[in-house]
């Protein structure tokens, strides 16, 4: 791969900050942008734009075809069975909530139990805790180990006939950890529990294959794979979405309104009330399509080659410590430094144009788990590479200057 | 201009006098006498509703069809030359018929089915040009996805949205 | 105003619709986007992007600090009282779930009662129909009189004690009524009520004032009013929002997550969940100041004009039965010709380049009411003119002619 | 590189001697004896916590402030100077101190309070730096919101999301 090539379809990279070059890695947080996207957009709004499937005018057949490509393109890229599993929503965080509502509402009583792991991001336990206090559930989080992965075992302890759902991440945004899927979603398939997977950090780093991973639903925010802002991705098998009961209400969505009663589409439409962001599902299309033209396989030789020359770097710095240590591991990596808070790292990097993040990433529980309130974030994006990490690397080594430590 | 008579001319394709005439005079609009299957369809999108009568005999022939509905006159004329054009046959074949209906709405390929009748084959030949209109090609087929429900006995309506 | 120079900044209708140009005539369905959105969408990504509250580098700081500063551009443009009145949401659909079910879960109860009307979008019902399924609540519509206008009469004699909430339309996206809100607003809070307006339609068309209008909730769809799709407002008075319990579940809407409790920010922090539409909400800002350039005098003046040109010359024309018949109206014209269906006038339209709406328009009870299943419906934005109105009515002439009557 | 000069400049002022000495061995952080108004705090986009502690006598003076907590070096040392500063004035006088400080932090404006001494305001001026370093604000405030919650006795945590 030709890094600069790639590095230069981003229109932000052109910018300095503080008088220097962005050495962007907070990619886990949202990634940026290619020219290609943000075109996408623009040419769709000055040439093409109309609310998708409520007007027979050309302008919206040509805005309504469009946005069902989308979808095609998206049930491709996913390996999805139907395009009717393929649901757009705000996010990653509202296709959870969407779940954790019509699968609950539907399917869970009082005393049922959800499996999450210590692992998980807010937006896969707030949902779930609603959950719990509306039906009276309870919630099992199973236990990481000494290295912060997720270990099948855990989670078979923690099953019983009162299981209604397991539901963790693919990849850590904390640690980089990539979660044992495939035996998880086996266990689980021989016990008939539903599986969903938080792939908000898993597809804009994995080949995405939704019939081989088998998992019931996957989740997906677009703004963190090279697409636009406020856009999200449910895939869900279609046997559940047959099932379960719609969503928001409102227009589009509804087979026929009376006064009295109300009957609902079918999946996908019953799951898409209110005007949908129809140039953000267009611009999708097109970020897809940038990540295809480079190649999957490409980019994570790329990110793992880029990922193992900043562990290795890293390690050599006696004064950080590395946030969990899993085998295997993916574009993340959190570290704290002895002496200096995660947000004063932040500051001073951010002078050099190293742009991280710090905080406890909506990750409580994980940070409660290992004693510290917040810790600092490098994480990677396609456009990233080896300087990046020198510059990180000195960028950490003038924090203890700063702080005369 | 050039596209904007090419434009008219699909126009003319797409209201030809014989989908005006069905869409007016729509045939088989009723309730058929002693009816043993039916099922209800529905565009939420543009609100046509069509319901199709059928009785059925031992045989799987289809003895007599009807329909009740509202929609423009693409659906109504859609629904009326089906029911003209089902009336008599079998299961089997209607539903051969069906797949040439369909597949001639989205490519133009030509009826596999022999036995259609020259009449038979023009009228359905008259609603070909919704393929230049794709938002009216749910409005051509409403009628006759509704008519599989019925077939299948399906207990959800047909609804062109998914289709 | 200058129309032309108006118009021109709609980089849209540059583009030819079937060799002619776009007379654009479905802005109830979604507006037009001048180039000063599109632009600042494009120049927010290639510049500025970044994720927002959530990381301390620079990018991060632009990024938040232009977010926050739509949300009081918003607050002003609303005349709202505090900022924490305006939250950010995917849409008007969304806004009123919001309310439905946050306000439902906590205020409302078996036997309850909700007054609707027969005018209301199906995003002003749905979520209405889901609390009555779950609380057994009633809803109630009040009926509209012949000319198919809202009544305050009609509303207060179906108050009761019972009632919980009024929701109505401000403008009505088929009749293009405009609702007395003073009157009804006065009412319910003189029995405290709380009053939902459905200001889908009423924001593009009318100068707003929260604390004139008293209402306590008010919701807006962004691509309505020349914003970016996937974007809503919901105005709630802050009594009311420091009250209600959050809505969606995820990052950045806590304060404190353990493995047994949740606790969750303040307004309007709790309900906005997940990462947000940062470039939809700086390109909104942009919005605001495109309307606000031309000023809203102005453009009530100039959208009045065309909409009275309109009805006179459609009133000359025989064949046409115009849908309701308000005395104050705006911007919204729905009609029906015997013996063509809808579909077939928007199809015919189409070929002369107008993009009109056909269909129930998200309103079957009030379509089931006057007993059509739908009507062809021509909307105005700020673009349109005269001439405008001038094709509409040659073009619909020529559908009698297709039709041969 | 004028820019990044002028940055390293201000990340200079940030982490001046006094906050990294502040940071690094906060003052009164403990739990004060027989305390009788005490707040949590909470920066919920950092994780920075804080919890203070008053012994406020009959005419409302803060007798003892003190805290515990975990933040960044900023947030720290803002307790701990707050703590220094607070001791032994009245009520209304703190009050009026926060306002000042808050103004100072926000637009740069001089303190109005006349009886602050010497040391006490270059301890406060010392934050001033937060200044250029918007997202860095709600570190320096933290501790000075939650007092106010101590002093009030609200019942919900100070969360710098609000102010
Ligand atoms: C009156 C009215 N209310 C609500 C809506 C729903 O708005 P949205 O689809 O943008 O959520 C619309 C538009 O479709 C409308 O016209
Ligand atoms: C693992 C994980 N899950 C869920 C989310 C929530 O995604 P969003 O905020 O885009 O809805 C994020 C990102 O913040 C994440 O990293």
């Amino acid at each position: 791969m030709n890094i600069k090539s790639v590095k230069s379809q981003f229109p932000i990279f052109k910018k300095k900050i503080n008088g220097n070059s962005l050495v962007y890695l907070d990619s886990a947080n949202s990634s940026q942008k290619p020219k290609a996207v943000i075109n996408r957009l623009s040419h769709f709004y000055e040439n093409e734009f109309s609310n998708v499937g409520r007007s027979v005018h050309s302008l919206a057949v040509t805005a309504t075809n469009r946005f069902e490509e989308s979808r095609d393109i998206i049930k491709n890229f996913l390996n999805a069975k139907h395009r009717e599993e393929i649901i757009f929503t705000k996010g990653a965080t509202e296709s959870i909530n969407l779940v954790a509502s019509s699968y609950g509402d539907k399917f869970m009583k009082e005393g049922d139990e959800i499996i999450l792991t210590e692992l998980e991001h807010h937006s896969n336990y707030v949902p779930w805790h609603y959950l719990r206090d509306k039906k009276k559930a309870v919630i099992k989080f199973a236990r990481l180990n000494e290295n912060l992965e997720i270990k099948t075992d855990e989670i078979k302890k923690l099953i019983t006939n009162k299981t209604k759902m397991i539901a963790l991440t693919h990849i850590s945004n904390v640690t980089g950890g990539i979660s044992p899927l495939e035996e998880i979603i086996d266990l689980a398939n021989s016990k008939k529990i539903p599986v969903l997977i938080d792939g908000t950090q898993g597809a804009p780093h994995l080949k995405l294959d939704m019939q081989k991973i088998g998992c019931d639903f996957y989740v997906i925010s677009c703004h963190k794979m090279y697409g636009p802002n406020g856009l999200g991705i449910l895939y869900g098998k279609k046997k559940w979405l047959d099932l379960l009961p719609p969503y928001q209400g409102g227009g589009g969505m509804i087979d026929e309104v009376k006064k009295e009663t109300i009957t609902f589409a079918e999946t996908p439409t019953k799951f898409e009330a209110g005007t949908m962001q129809t140039a953000e599902v267009v611009a999708m299309g097109e970020a897809v399509k940038f990540i295809e033209s480079i190649g999957f396989k490409t980019i994570l030789d790329h990110e793992n080659q880029v990922l193992n020359y900043a562990l290795e770097k890293l390690k050599k710095n006696n004064s950080i410590k590395l946030i969990g240590n899993p085998e295997k591991k993916a574009s993340v990596l959190s570290f704290t430094i002895k002496g200096i808070h995660p947000h004063d790292i932040a500051t001073i990097l951010d002078e050099d144009g190293v742009a991280i993040r710090a905080g406890h990433h909506c990750c409580q529980i994980l940070h409660e788990k290992i004693g510290v309130s917040a810790t600092a974030r490098a994480s990677l994006g396609i456009y990233n590479d080896k300087d990046d990490i020198d510059v990180l690397d000195s960028s950490i080594k003038k924090c203890r200057k700063v702080f005369n430590i | 201009m050039q596209k904007g008579f090419q434009y008219l001319m699909d126009l003319k394709e797409l209201y030809q006098e014989i989908i005006l005439d069905h869409g007016k005079n729509p045939r088989n609009k009723k309730i058929c006498e002693d009816f043993n299957k039916e099922a209800k369809g529905h565009n939420p999108l543009c609100g046509d509703k069509v319901h199709i009568y059928l009785r059925v005999n031992k045989d799987k022939k289809v003895e007599d069809i009807s329909f009740e509905g509202e929609g423009c006159a693409i659906s109504i004329a859609s629904a009326s030359i089906m029911t003209e054009v089902l009336k008599g046959k079998e299961f089997n074949l209607s539903k051969k018929i069906l797949d040439d209906f369909l597949k001639m709405l989205k490519d133009g390929t030509k009826f596999q089915v022999n036995s259609l009748k020259e009449n038979e084959k023009i009228s359905m030949m008259s609603l070909s040009g919704v393929k230049k209109f794709p938002m009216r090609v749910k409005c051509a087929t409403l009628a006759w996805h509704t008519f599989i429900h019925a077939v299948e006995e399906k207990k959800i309506n047909a609804n062109t949205e998914k289709v």
